[in-house]
């Protein structure tokens, strides 16, 4: 019977990945069938480029230790947002008054409109996301350390 | 009609593009049969939906961007631990956690330059902590006794420090400076350990 | 309300009896009297009791307060017309109840049945499409709404049948001795209430007296509409009698084909309630 | 259709993320939180095997380091899941779906036998491969409407597309719904009851709240 | 568990239960506070009648492990 078959691939794991895989091979093909979507133009933090400056394309903060205008979803909530980004250290500033595209990542220096998104408004997703990593590493870690002890 | 190009616009275009690299991705994963492989081709359809992500086109992207690529790596890599584990590919274990690779081996020494340097490149605070970072880093790997549980409890630190100025910065905007500071170092620390956690269990080749 | 609450737990069980009787008439047995679970329940509760050696104690005892705590707040849901939803995620939590049965005592028996009911998680999925086919046309999941609007419109058991007879499944799926309710076979022992005795079962009677009376009595509002209370009672012995037929003249599925069934039957309800979104 | 939940009892504000707690995913929060009081307090069953031939039996052991581990995993699941239940932002909802991914690998990953882990190994593929659609459609959502709050969402001011929210829902099917259960039941039988339970409880929290969301939006 | 405790247990979720319903009654307590109280209620009465009722305590054993 068609349905003892179907039960007979499901029933074992190493199917799974595959039937996995064509639902959503399937699926895309619907995504593609439903295309086109319309495009929202009222975004959230949405991202112009200032041509002049010297900061382009991470020119956000304008002069040093100033409020930058950020829009966000709820502005009440974060009323010190768009303030880090204002903030440059003296010598990222000086990198950035020589090159463009430089020295704007969060490591680099704090500044940058994405660590203010990440921080301010965003901050729950900034929580998961290093937990989600610490998650893995822990896994690989214990793993890995009892392997070695055995 | 559909086809009118005022609808196309070029979101729908990039979403076309991007499911048709993602409808690939997952017309091979449903052939493919062996495991190691499966795992490489999910690989590739990640960067599939890191494209879906991108085309939101605004700040945001770059926000989002970045937790889905960390999802990825960090599930990569435990997948990549348990096939280890489940294939049994696990030679000469306790060689590779030996000190003296670790003495003869220049990369923390490599490791370490290079992070002093660009320390100082970036300079203020933060290029301090990696300068400082870098050093400690050298120092670690020279006194490493393969002691696998430091590295993970400094990692779990790390974790602690970020998630913390996290909520500095979130319930007490006026300390932002003080939780900018600890959070760029919860980073390092985390990308460091992390690094060096990495190094250790694959480790140099015999 | 505590009168309600004890009036639940033992019209209940009385219809797990009746369930009893009516299958074992359609087989040309005998039976148990109708009032067998009810007595079944009291003589659990006095019987020794102690916590397995090899089981999670805190687990195996929480769970048992747990499966009564969650049907009891059902009824409650039920009672003040909350939120569909709530009752319907509740009814989807007691599938947890099973696996917690079945995993805390550590045995073999208790695992598999466990084990079973993890596979059978397919089985809830019609309830999420008719609870959207409900809502396509009520625009409300509140149950208070839900009984105004068939008090208006007449009953959505005529306006949208497929998504009763999807509940009726599930209800199905829910029943002793029917063809879906793999994970208390025969081959299990008990199944997943194998290694719960004394105290623990009387628990767990108390629990199954709610669920049927909380699942059959959700059925009649949200399909029929607001009843007389002594109408409800007697279209609920109704229905259960049907629930009886079917489950005394059908053979219980291998697990793998049951789960495939149900699934089947979930897609072929996510596609009608399609059609309906699309048609209104 | 706004208030498909019942109305919000009250909010919590993370900048752009805001948390808030209906009846419904109250309810769904509570019980995550007593299975994993469940899971810090109680101790491991000692599953209990028979050895055949005769009327021996062992049971199994669960060493303390494993033990430690795991009950960290499960309980990182059971944080994770009240994450998910609350969280009132699509992207963020999806993040929490994939850590309850990862978790649910974790409690099963250290477990020795080796039909576990190959059983583990395949479902975290799953998990993974199910990430795809998962943040696909937040972004889709994002894209479309211009905002990722369910809140916003709600109010139905623009037309999500059909395909995203199927996509969404695909994502989460990956995570141990039906059809591709077979993984999951197969880890199931690891020994450990109260952290296996995780499992299986993260996956349908998840899938009732991915219903309400889906209903919301 | 002894006895008592069993005893009591039933009687103080017993208590809560009709002190809820009394103040439900006099409109100081609202609706879901009656129905919350007695979702706590309900399970640990049953637990502790039963744990009162039942004739000794048993020892420990090993699950069933067939016939």
């Amino acid at each position: 019977m068609i349905i003892q078959k179907i039960s007979r691939v499901l029933s074992n794991f190493d199917n799974i990945l595959p039937v996995f895989a064509a639902a959503c091979a399937v699926m895309s093909v619907i995504t593609l069938l439903f295309l086109p979507f319309v495009y929202s133009e009222d975004q959230l933090y949405p991202k112009k480029i200032v041509a002049g400056s010297t900061l382009n394309p991470y020119d956000r903060g304008g002069p040093p230790f100033v409020q930058a205008e950020i829009v966000s979803q709820y502005p009440e909530n974060s009323p010190s947002a768009g303030f880090v980004t204002a903030y440059l250290t003296p010598f990222s500033l000086f990198l950035s008054k020589q090159t463009l595209y430089m020295g704007t990542t969060i490591v680099a220096h704090p500044g940058g409109i994405l660590d203010e998104i990440l921080y301010n408004t965003r901050g729950l997703d900034t929580v998961v996301e290093p937990s989600i990593l610490f998650v893995a590493f822990a896994i690989a870690a214990y793993i890995f350390r009892r392997e070695e002890h055995r | 009609m559909i086809w009118d190009g005022a609808i196309w616009n070029e979101y729908s275009v990039g979403l076309a593009v991007a499911f048709t690299c993602a409808l690939i991705g997952f017309a091979a994963l449903t052939i493919e049969r062996d495991d190691l492989h499966k795992l490489l081709l999910i690989d590739l359809v990640e960067t599939a939906s890191l494209a879906v992500i991108a085309l939101v086109g605004t700040d945001l992207a770059e926000a989002l961007i970045l937790p889905g690529l960390v999802v990825g790596i960090a599930e990569l890599l435990a997948l990549s631990q348990i096939y280890l584990t489940k294939e049994g590919y696990q030679h000469n274990p306790v060689k590779r956690l030996n000190i003296e690779v670790m003495m003869i081996s220049p990369a923390p020494v490599i490791i370490s330059t290079i992070l002093v340097v660009y320390g100082i490149i970036l300079s203020g605070f933060t290029g301090g902590g990696i300068a400082g970072l870098g050093i400690v880093f050298f120092l670690m790997s020279r006194s490493f006794t393969g002691d696998f549980h430091v590295l993970e409890i400094a990692s779990g630190v790390s974790w602690a420090l970020w998630v913390a100025s996290f909520f500095v910065f979130m319930f007490f905007p006026e300390w932002w400076y003080l939780a900018l500071m600890g959070s760029a170092i919860g980073i390092l620390l985390k990308v460091i350990t992390k690094m060096s956690l990495v190094g250790a269990m694959w480790g140099e080749p015999e | 309300m505590i009168a309600q609450l004890l009036f639940a737990v033992f019209f209940g069980l009385l219809l797990l009896g009746i369930h009893r009787k009516v299958i074992a008439r359609i087989q040309r047995r005998p039976g148990p009297p109708v009032w067998q679970e009810i007595l079944h329940m009291l003589k659990f509760s006095f019987k020794t009791t102690w916590v397995p050696k090899t089981a999670s104690a805190i687990l195996f005892v929480g769970v048992v307060l747990v499966a009564i705590g969650i049907w009891t707040a059902a009824l409650f849901v039920v009672l003040s017309g909350g939120s569909l939803l709530i009752l319907f995620a509740i009814y989807m939590l007691h599938k947890i109840v099973e696996h917690g049965f079945g995993l805390s005592s550590g045995s073999p028996y208790g695992k598999f049945g466990g084990v079973r009911s993890v596979i059978s998680a397919a089985s809830e999925i019609p309830l999420f499409v008719s609870v959207a086919a409900i809502a396509i046309f009520t625009h409300s999941l509140l149950i208070s709404d839900i009984i105004a609007y068939q008090a208006l419109n007449g009953p959505l058991l005529f306006t949208i049948p497929l998504a009763a007879v999807a509940m009726y499944v599930v209800l199905l799926s829910k029943m002793p001795f029917g063809p879906f309710s793999i994970v208390e076979s025969k081959e299990l022992v008990s199944g997943y209430k194998t290694e719960h005795f004394g105290l623990w079962r009387a628990g767990l009677e108390v629990c199954n007296g709610l669920k049927t009376y909380v699942l059959l009595l959700t059925f009649i509002l949200v399909f029929i509409g607001g009843l007389p209370i002594w109408l409800i009672l007697i279209v609920m012995v109704l229905i259960l009698v049907t629930l009886s037929f079917v489950c005394a003249l059908s053979p219980m599925l291998s697990p793998y084909d049951s789960v495939t069934v149900q699934t089947l039957i979930a897609g072929i309800m996510v596609a009608y309630v399609a059609l309906l979104g699309v048609m209104s | 259709m706004n208030e498909i939940g019942g109305t919000p009892l009250f909010f919590l504000e993370f900048g752009d993320i805001v948390v808030y707690f209906t009846p419904f995913t109250l309810t769904l929060f509570i019980l995550a939180l007593i299975f994993t009081v469940f899971v810090l307090v109680s101790r491991p069953e000692r599953q209990i095997d028979i050895a055949f031939g005769g009327d021996a039996f062992y049971d199994k052991v669960i060493s303390l380091s494993e033990l430690r581990f795991r009950r960290f995993m499960s309980i990182a699941c059971g944080l994770a899941c009240m994450g998910a239940m609350v969280t009132g932002d699509v992207f963020d909802f999806t993040l929490f779906v994939s850590l309850v991914g990862i978790c649910n690998v974790g409690i099963v990953a250290a477990v020795k036998s080796r039909h576990v882990q190959n059983a583990a190994y395949q479902y975290g593929l799953v998990a993974l491969a199910g990430t795809v659609p998962l943040f696909s459609a937040a972004a889709m959502v994002a894209a479309t409407t211009g905002t990722l709050s369910m809140l916003e969402l709600a109010k139905n001011a623009v037309e999500i597309p059909l395909a995203a929210r199927a996509l969404l829902v695909l994502g989460v099917m990956g995570e141990g719904m039906a059809p591709f259960y077979a993984a999951k039941a197969e880890m199931f039988r690891a020994p450990g009851a109260p952290y296996v339970i995780m499992c299986s409880l993260s996956s349908l929290l998840i899938f009732l709240r991915v219903a309400e969301v889906i209903l919301l939006l | 568990m002894k006895k008592q405790y069993a005893l009591a247990l039933a009687l103080v979720a017993a208590g809560s239960g009709i002190a809820a319903m009394a103040l439900n009654m006099v409109h100081t307590l609202p609706d879901w506070a009656y129905m919350g109280v007695l979702v706590i209620a309900f399970p640990l009465f049953v637990l502790g009648l039963g744990l009162y009722w039942m004739a000794r305590e048993g020892e420990a054993d090993i699950p069933f492990l067939g016939y």
